[in-house]
């Protein structure tokens, strides 16, 4: 796209024109993707369209199988607490295994995935997990802007389910035990999301 | 010495017979063609593999050297089509019946000639694996291509012009194909049963494709003309010195039809030998083909030197810096070899000993299209070489990939030409037999031509257009 | 401080390379995930969080350069545990600013041919040991060395390595530390010792009017080029513009940026200085009774025209020069080594310095230095005739071992001194070395290095004339290779292994250093304690070290100039030129400088010669045309490269190249001109004079496109550069 | 995104740059060099290939002029002195020009892109998409200054062996065969300022942005910074040299005034602007 909303609307706010035509491309782009209707989940964000499109993933293997809905859902812990970066940088950043071990010393010690992560600990190596949500490298995704837009910044947004504004693009990840990709994270798939929140439509913010 | 156009008593049985024996069983000459021309094609292919693999690099392609050859021969490639255009609309149109024998080989070139032609503009490009990317589909990702680019004009025109030009080439063969159908076995049969669509050659059959015939070549000149206006965009859109230039659409426009009518010379003289068509394919019809194109070649010239006027009397230093080093740079060479290619050799046309004469024809008419083709390298290459930045000044010459590319496209013209010959009548029966009849109709030959000049002054003549006779 | 190294390792496949596998698929155009592969990819946690490392944001940490021996303070941008990019340290001499040298030596830290492991000479080939092998050989051979049988032999060392260094010297018994530069300032700094007692005084290029500069290529090569590029911008060139005149045989950057480029015959800089004060006495009415009257008389016997004459400068130019001498007071005359490679090289400094005296410079541009306190932190600067003193002590079978560091002698040395072969004389040869350059691969033990940005040190530069400071290197990121040591550490453990008294206690460099750093005065620490002190330090990557401030004598020698010799049947002058790429020859393994075009002549990754079209035209050779440079010691043979910054009886073929080791980079591209200079060393200083060869050019017949950067040489009237007088720029912007 | 600006915005975006490419740009970044500072000692060259993942191409390619420069340190000489033989030396040095890409307000490299891989941003900037560009070079064709260079190969393929590539700089992608590619004015470097800028909520003022060859620069000949910014220093180099955006022809109180862009003449409108090299006499 050569041109973005910026470089063109005098005022910064899109004019009333542009808004009906982004509403019907929106319209549009949802017929296309019509076949897949999972935008139902994330209705407690608030000034957020999520974006729409679903992707199977094959379910990629892990060292310790990760249960997240213990985690996140049973104990209801925040994606933030553990995923600790993602308020502060591109990367979301994977806990490190000492914040495991913080718990894990005295917590379920005795199950077999928690004796795996205490080797690892004891090895003083990190155990090495296999990314499941990548893009490519010319893609330049910043988690730090997002939550700013849809969680800090966000007014009558609740931190506590921050789960709900992750889920946009990982999926409902509550559910699962280890993450699998639920959504296709393909340029149309951001796009899409980028109109209907208009986010930025500046070529150059995401490649460089 | 013949002067008739066309020999008015041949039996028209004779003219199915010597135009169906073209078509058949193909003797040793023609494999051999066929082998040689696939061969030409291999070196190219060879090559872009080679070049898809490692990159525009093994081009010799290089800063600022970002274009070469494969655009040169592109626009080239894109002027050779506008032969057939003329030949059939053109002349359809003012209604000199002497084209009837050639015009339909003519058509086949156009529409070659283009299909070589778009392979150019794929073959340059860095990443040709998205080559798709130009084309104005509804993507996923919401994105279009630039509409103000002249390549995407490009890639509109010629997909345009490539179909209208196929599609005139078919309808123009319609009745013929049914000729054929009656006269074919086997595969032939089916193919030219399909091909021929039920043609029954009754009258309203006729009116019917006489009309669409018609629409067709009108719709078809102006596509052609605005076709190497667009093409001439690329360049006359730029800013560069050399290029950007005013007189670029009518000049790509002459050198096109200039390079075309040199190139049906040239088949003209093949076909004639070897199908031995000397009964269609008549010395005064060369002549005529030949006058034609002096005249072209004329037209030209003079926009050649309206361009160097232009440029030398303007004001932009640059410009005339970049038209000088046409003349004195390291391209001085073939510069000055394009100079006496396209403005002074056909000269050699205008001498009637020399029209007449078939093997000087074929060479001229070779020595016409190298003109041409160093023409529009001379456009390409010399405002790259020095234009703005002097720090950017520099001396390329293409490698071996570009030159087996360029090589490998007369191959891949010559295959599908090759093809075209042994499967579809290269010369247009019905017509020639219209064209036999009017003849015929009017025993002699002054009135044959009273009846060229009828275009212009048909009301006080008074005959009706032999155009309508029914075969 | 770094990020851990699993995660380092597994970022760069993340970010780095991963990207260009992604870069060829055919963008996010898919409407599926075919560019967006899962699990394909490792994601490596920290084990526990690190201090200041957040993924995704660089982190700056402070060190300094070792790429040349002036000591520039950097910045190192260090993300995921990688420094990325290097910056001037703003606080610093250099300031924010950095040279191209200074910014490609990352690409020494990442170097492809880095010695990532201890080498020993195994039946004549260098094989690969553990560091316990090393030691023992060590052991064997070096410990075991009798009083005074030892040596080193290294480039500019400063800072506490040094320290350690004399500490193991003196526990051998052994004085000899040669310290050898092939790019130095000796000449010069002879000159100013025993004229200004200072020998390196302050040049104030921020109150010069006009400088005078016989071959001091102080923008390129000379002492401290950030420094100087510095205050030549700020001071010297804006405002109250000053007039920059550059005296020299080969144009070198200095003299691309001069008003008046005036070129000499080489060895003729002295001649054509005391034309100048000639000039100056008779028409100028400065009166010379600053000089001795020796002086005196020796200058009334260079007439200009006499001048004109020896040196080829033609008269009009002397009398302008003298004019802008004489009207922008004060001014600075400077000689550097075009001027100082001549055997009557400490001559053309002292007319040089004999200009400043008579100008009245001395104590305007030219002040005494303030000395650092701690002296024996301050750098050991390096010259030529350690070299020459060391290759015949080796010949004469003075040393059992010998340590080679930072200096690369077998490339340097010219042929005629045989220096591989009387090297080899030494049984024991020990390189401590980071890549595999010719006297690293000449060795029977070889000690890798770590790189600066991966180790402890402390450097102090030789040149900072008004405030001193300590200069501090940490590391900002693990090393490479576990198996490479600090300078530091190596000298630490080789102390231990003497059983030198004192060094017991520290189990590392870092240890040691600490300990020097809180044994420092409490008005240096400022109040502040030991480790406050310490972080203080390296957060600003330097210590401020009170000094002692100097003062400057004026003795002028005599200045004699002996007459020029032209040279029989090897007619020109060979002029073995320094750029601020290549350097001496040491960084010709960085890709980077290799690629970056020489400043004046725009040629890359070769060597050229350099000459002046009439030269050209005489000889019959053009532009590209292979020629044969030949001396009575050697020749070497390299494209031709014609224009008019270089003189017409001289050839310039740069320095730096013609490596026959050090790398795939350096290997084998360009010829080395230093390899054929005759025998010649300057008659007071001993240095080697390095511009005193005499060489005949002959064609070879080959020639070939030469590997040069850009189209045409001139604007042909585009106005891309354009030129104002300094009278426009002063009415419009002067102070 | 794009079909709607072609659809709604399309005569604005003809008039492009009639208004002096002024739409409502929230940054307009610019340079100011000058040539009377500038040393031509090519680290700002270097620093650019540090800062960009530039690769270097070895001997040959470069010879061929294969190679990629985003900033090239030109040297010319003073035409008498190369002409005629009016002077047997060159008396007066060189002339040295480091040239990047001049980002363009009207830049003749962005209507030509077939597939709208180069375009304007929001901040003023002159933008390549790497990953959109199919190489058809038609924008390096069209750049006055020629500034734009090519991937003719796979350059990364032997540029960086281990473990140089180690120093590959991850905000910004390598670039692989058959891209153009050019100076960005760092543009890594911008967002970071702009991020850090948000982060701490505040406006992105003078000096958060620094490009790799400005920050380098010896004698900080190259300044860099946002014209639309009142207190930048660049934009006070440029009132006081009377050098304005959106003109083809300077009118200037003061003709001895040494601010100018090159070539401005063709309507390309640069932002980055040259002041005249001093010499005495």
């Amino acid at each position: 796209m050569f041109v973005s909303n910026k470089f063109l609307s005098k005022r910064r706010s899109k004019s009333v024109g542009q808004g009906k035509v982004s509403q019907r491309l929106a319209m549009f782009f949802s017929v296309l993707a019509g076949v897949f209707i999972v935008a139902a989940a994330q209705a407690e964000v608030p000034n957020a369209k999520p974006p729409v499109g679903t992707h199977s993933g094959e379910d990629v293997p892990q060292p310790i199988e990760f249960p997240h809905d213990i985690h996140a859902d049973v104990n209801g812990i925040n994606c933030m607490y553990c995923h600790t970066y993602a308020r502060r940088s591109k990367v979301a950043g994977i806990p490190p295994t000492s914040k495991c071990m913080g718990c894990h010393s005295v917590i379920a010690t005795d199950k077999p995935r928690i004796k795996k992560l205490t080797e690892y600990w004891e090895k003083k190596e990190p155990p090495q997990w296999n990314k499941v949500h990548d893009v490519p490298d010319y893609v330049h995704f910043t988690h730090e802007k997002h939550l700013k837009r849809f969680v800090f910044e966000n007014e009558g947004m609740d931190v506590e389910n921050v789960s709900e504004v992750c889920a946009f693009c990982h999926g409902d990840v509550k559910k699962m035990t280890v993450a699998e990709k639920v959504k296709p994270l393909n340029m149309g798939f951001c796009v899409r999301c980028h109109e209907q929140n208009d986010g930025p439509s500046d070529c150059w913010k995401c490649h460089k | 010495m013949q002067t008739k156009d066309i020999n008015e008593n041949i039996a028209w049985a004779k003219i199915n017979e010597d135009v169906l024996r073209s078509m058949e069983n193909p003797r040793k000459g023609y494999w051999i063609a066929v082998a040689a021309c696939i061969a030409m094609v291999m070196c190219a292919v060879l090559a872009e593999i080679y070049q898809y693999q490692v990159g525009m690099g093994p081009s010799n392609l290089n800063w600022p050297h970002m274009w070469d050859l494969y655009i040169a021969t592109f626009v080239f490639w894109i002027g050779m089509s506008h032969s057939g255009t003329l030949l059939s609309a053109i002349l359809h149109i003012i209604q000199a019946d002497w084209r009837k024998p050639i015009y339909r080989f003519a058509e086949a070139m156009t529409t070659f000639s283009l299909m070589t032609a778009g392979l150019f503009p794929i073959i340059h490009l860095g990443r040709v694996w998205n080559m798709y990317w130009v084309l104005p589909y509804v993507s996923d990702r919401g994105i279009w291509p630039n509409f103000r680019s002249p390549l995407i004009w490009d890639a509109f025109a010629i997909t345009t012009y490539l179909t209208s030009s196929a599609l005139f080439l078919f309808i123009g063969m319609i009745p013929d194909l049914a000729i054929c159908r009656d006269n074919a076995r086997g595969w032939r049969q089916k193919l030219y049963t399909v091909l021929s669509l039920g043609w029954q050659g009754d009258d309203r059959q006729w009116r019917n494709f006489r009309k669409i015939y018609l629409l067709m070549a009108c719709f078809l000149i102006p596509l052609a003309v605005s076709v190497h206006s667009i093409v001439s965009a690329d360049f006359a859109m730029s800013i560069m010195p050399g290029w950007h230039i005013t007189s670029f659409p009518p000049y790509f426009v002459a050198g096109a039809l200039y390079s075309g009518c040199a190139a049906i010379i040239t088949l003209f003289i093949i076909l004639r030998y070897f199908f031995r068509f000397d009964e269609y394919m008549t010395i005064p019809i060369l002549e005529k083909t030949c006058k034609l194109t002096f005249a072209i070649a004329m037209v030209w010239s003079y926009l050649t030197l309206i361009e160097f006027a232009s440029v030398w009397y303007g004001h932009d230093m640059v410009a005339k810096e970049s038209l000088l080093s046409r003349f004195y740079g390291p391209y001085a060479p073939f510069f000055w070899l394009m100079l006496f290619c396209g403005i002074v050799a056909p000269f050699a046309l205008a001498i009637e000993k020399f029209r007449r004469h078939l093997p000087t024809m074929f060479v001229v008419s070779l020595v016409l299209n190298l003109g041409m083709w160093l023409e529009r390298w001379m456009i390409v290459t010399p405002t790259l070489a020095t234009s703005y930045y002097p720090f950017a000044f520099d001396t390329m010459w293409p490698s071996m990939v570009q030159w087996a590319i360029v090589f490998g496209s007369f191959g891949w013209f010559g295959l599908l030409f090759l093809i075209f010959v042994k499967v579809f009548p290269s010369v247009s029966m019905y017509e020639v037999k219209e064209m036999v009849f009017h003849r015929r109709h009017y025993h002699s030959a002054d009135l044959a031509t009273k009846f060229h000049r009828r275009a212009s002054d048909r009301e006080e003549a008074g005959e009706p257009s032999t155009e309508g006779a029914k075969s | 401080m770094s990020g851990s190294d699993i995660n380092r390792r597994d970022f760069l496949k993340f970010m780095g390379l991963g990207g260009v596998g992604a870069a060829t698929l055919s963008g996010c155009d898919m409407p599926t995930t075919v560019t967006l592969e899962e699990g394909k990819e490792k994601v490596v946690a920290y084990l526990a969080p690190e201090e200041y490392a957040i993924p995704g944001i660089g982190v700056t940490f402070a060190s300094t350069c070792q790429q040349c021996p002036s000591g520039c303070g950097v910045h190192g941008r260090v993300r995921e545990g990688r420094v990325l990019k290097l910056e001037g340290n703003p606080e610093a001499l250099n300031g924010k600013g950095l040279c191209q040298m200074g910014q490609a030596s990352l690409q020494g830290h990442y170097n492809p041919d880095r010695i990532t492991q201890p080498m020993a000479r195994k039946g004549g080939a260098l094989e690969p040991v553990s560091w316990e092998e090393a030691w023992k050989l060590m052991q064997e051979k070096a410990s075991g060395a009798a009083k005074g049988r030892s040596a080193w032999f290294t480039g500019t060392v400063s800072g506490h390595q040094s320290v350690l260094l004399a500490a193991l010297n003196k526990a051998w018994g052994s004085k000899d530390h040669y310290v050898y530069e092939a790019i130095n300032n000796a000449v010069g700094e002879a000159v100013n010792e025993s004229v200004l007692g200072d020998a390196a005084p302050a040049y104030r290029f921020d109150r010069a009017k006009a400088i005078l500069s016989f071959g001091a290529d102080f923008l390129g090569t000379w002492v401290s080029p950030v420094h100087f590029s510095r205050e030549y911008a700020s001071k010297f060139r804006s405002g109250d513009r000053g007039v920059l005149i550059q005296v020299e045989p080969k144009m070198t950057l200095t003299g691309g940026n001069a008003d008046l480029w005036v070129a000499a015959r080489p060895g003729t800089e002295g001649v054509v200085a005391l034309g100048i004060a000639n000039v100056l006495l008779s028409k100028n009415q400065v009166d010379g009774k600053g000089l001795p009257q020796a002086a005196l008389d020796m200058i009334s016997q260079y007439s200009v025209d006499k001048v004109t004459e020896i040196s080829g400068v033609a008269g009009d130019t002397l009398v302008r020069i003298a004019k802008y001498l004489k009207e922008r007071s004060p001014s600075l005359v400077l000689s550097g080594e075009s001027a100082h490679g001549h055997a009557n090289g400490y001559q053309n400094a002292m007319a040089a310095m004999m200009l400043n005296v008579l100008l009245g410079n001395v104590g305007k541009t030219i002040e005494a230095s303030n000395s650092m306190v701690f002296g024996e932190l301050k750098a050991k600067t390096g010259d030529s005739k350690a070299m020459l003193d060391f290759a015949s002590a080796a010949d004469a079978g003075k040393y059992d071992v010998v340590f080679f560091m930072g200096a690369n002698p077998v490339y340097t040395a010219p042929a005629h001194l045989g220096m591989a072969e009387k090297i080899a004389k030494v049984p024991f040869k020990v390189a401590l070395s980071m890549f595999p350059d010719e006297t690293t691969m000449s060795a029977d033990l070889v000690l890798p290095l770590s790189s600066p940005y991966e180790e402890w040190a402390t450097t102090v530069s030789p040149y900072q004339p008004k405030e001193a400071a300590v200069s501090m290197s940490q590391p900002l990121m693990k090393p490479l290779s576990a198996e490479t040591k600090s300078l530091g550490d190596i000298l630490l453990s080789m102390l231990k292994y003497q059983g030198v008294k004192g060094y017991e206690g520290f189990d590392d460099y870092y240890a040691y250093l600490r300990s020097e750093l809180s044994a420092m005065p409490a008005s240096v620490k400022g109040g502040k304690g030991n480790d406050a002190f310490w972080s203080a330090a390296v957060q600003k990557g330097f210590i401020k070290a009170p000094t002692k401030s100097g003062s400057l004598k004026v003795s002028l020698g005599d200045v004699k100039q002996s007459g020029y010799q032209a040279g029989g049947d090897y007619p020109m002058h060979l002029v073995p030129s320094s750029n601020q790429a290549m350097y001496d020859g040491r960084n010709a393994n960085l890709p980077w400088l290799q690629e970056a075009p020489d400043q004046i002549t725009k040629i890359f990754w070769d060597s050229w010669v350099e000459i002046h079209p009439k030269t050209a035209s005489k000889l019959g050779v053009k532009e590209g045309d292979f020629v044969r440079v030949e001396s009575d010691q050697g020749a070497v043979e390299a494209q031709v490269y014609i224009y008019k910054g270089v003189h017409v009886d001289a050839v310039a073929v740069p320095m730096g190249r013609g490596h026959e080791e050090y790398g795939r980079y350096a290997k084998g591209n360009g010829v080395n001109p230093l390899k054929i200079l005759s025998p010649a060393v300057d008659e007071m200083s001993g240095e080697l004079a390095t511009h005193a060869t005499r060489v005949r050019i002959s064609k070879t017949g080959r020639s070939d496109e030469l590997p040069r950067l850009g189209g045409s040489e001139v604007q042909v009237g585009r106005r891309l550069v354009s030129t104002v007088s300094a009278d426009v720029f002063k009415r419009t912007e002067g102070a | 995104m794009s079909l709607k600006n072609i659809l709604e915005n399309w005569s604005h975006y003809r008039r492009g740059h009639e208004d002096g490419g002024h739409h409502d740009y929230e940054h307009m970044w610019g340079m100011a060099i000058d040539l009377n500072k500038c040393t031509g000692c090519n680290a700002c060259s270097v620093a650019c290939y540090a800062e960009n993942n530039l690769p270097t191409v070895g001997k040959d390619r470069m010879r061929k002029g294969q190679g990629l420069h985003w900033l090239r340190m030109e040297r010319y000489w003073d035409e008498p002195e190369m002409g005629g033989d009016e002077k047997e030396y060159q008396e007066r040095g060189g002339s040295f020009l480091p040239m990047m890409c001049q980002h363009c307000n009207a830049a003749t490299c962005e209507p030509v892109c077939p597939v709208a891989a180069t375009y304007h941003t929001p901040d003023g900037l002159n933008a390549q998409v790497y990953n959109r560009c199919i190489g058809s070079r038609y924008c390096s064709n069209n750049c006055p200054y020629r500034l734009r260079y090519f991937n003719f190969y796979s350059y990364y393929e032997e540029s960086w062996p281990e473990p140089l590539n180690m120093q590959l700089n991850p905000d910004l992608s390598v670039r692989d065969k058959g891209v153009m590619e050019k100076c960005t004015f760092c543009i890594q470097r911008i967002r970071t300022g702009k991020d850090t800028a948000q982060r701490e909520g505040r406006e992105v003022k003078d000096g958060d942005v620094v490009t790799a060859c400005a920050q380098t620069c010896p004698t900080e000949a190259i300044v860099f910074g946002d014209l639309l910014d009142k207190d930048a220093q660049v934009t006070k180099l440029w009132k006081a040299q009377e050098v304005e955006l959106g003109k083809t022809k300077q009118e200037k109180s003061n003709g001895e005034l040494r601010g100018y862009r090159v070539l401005e003449g063709l309507n390309t409108d640069p932002c980055v602007m040259y002041m005249d090299r001093v010499r005495e006499a």
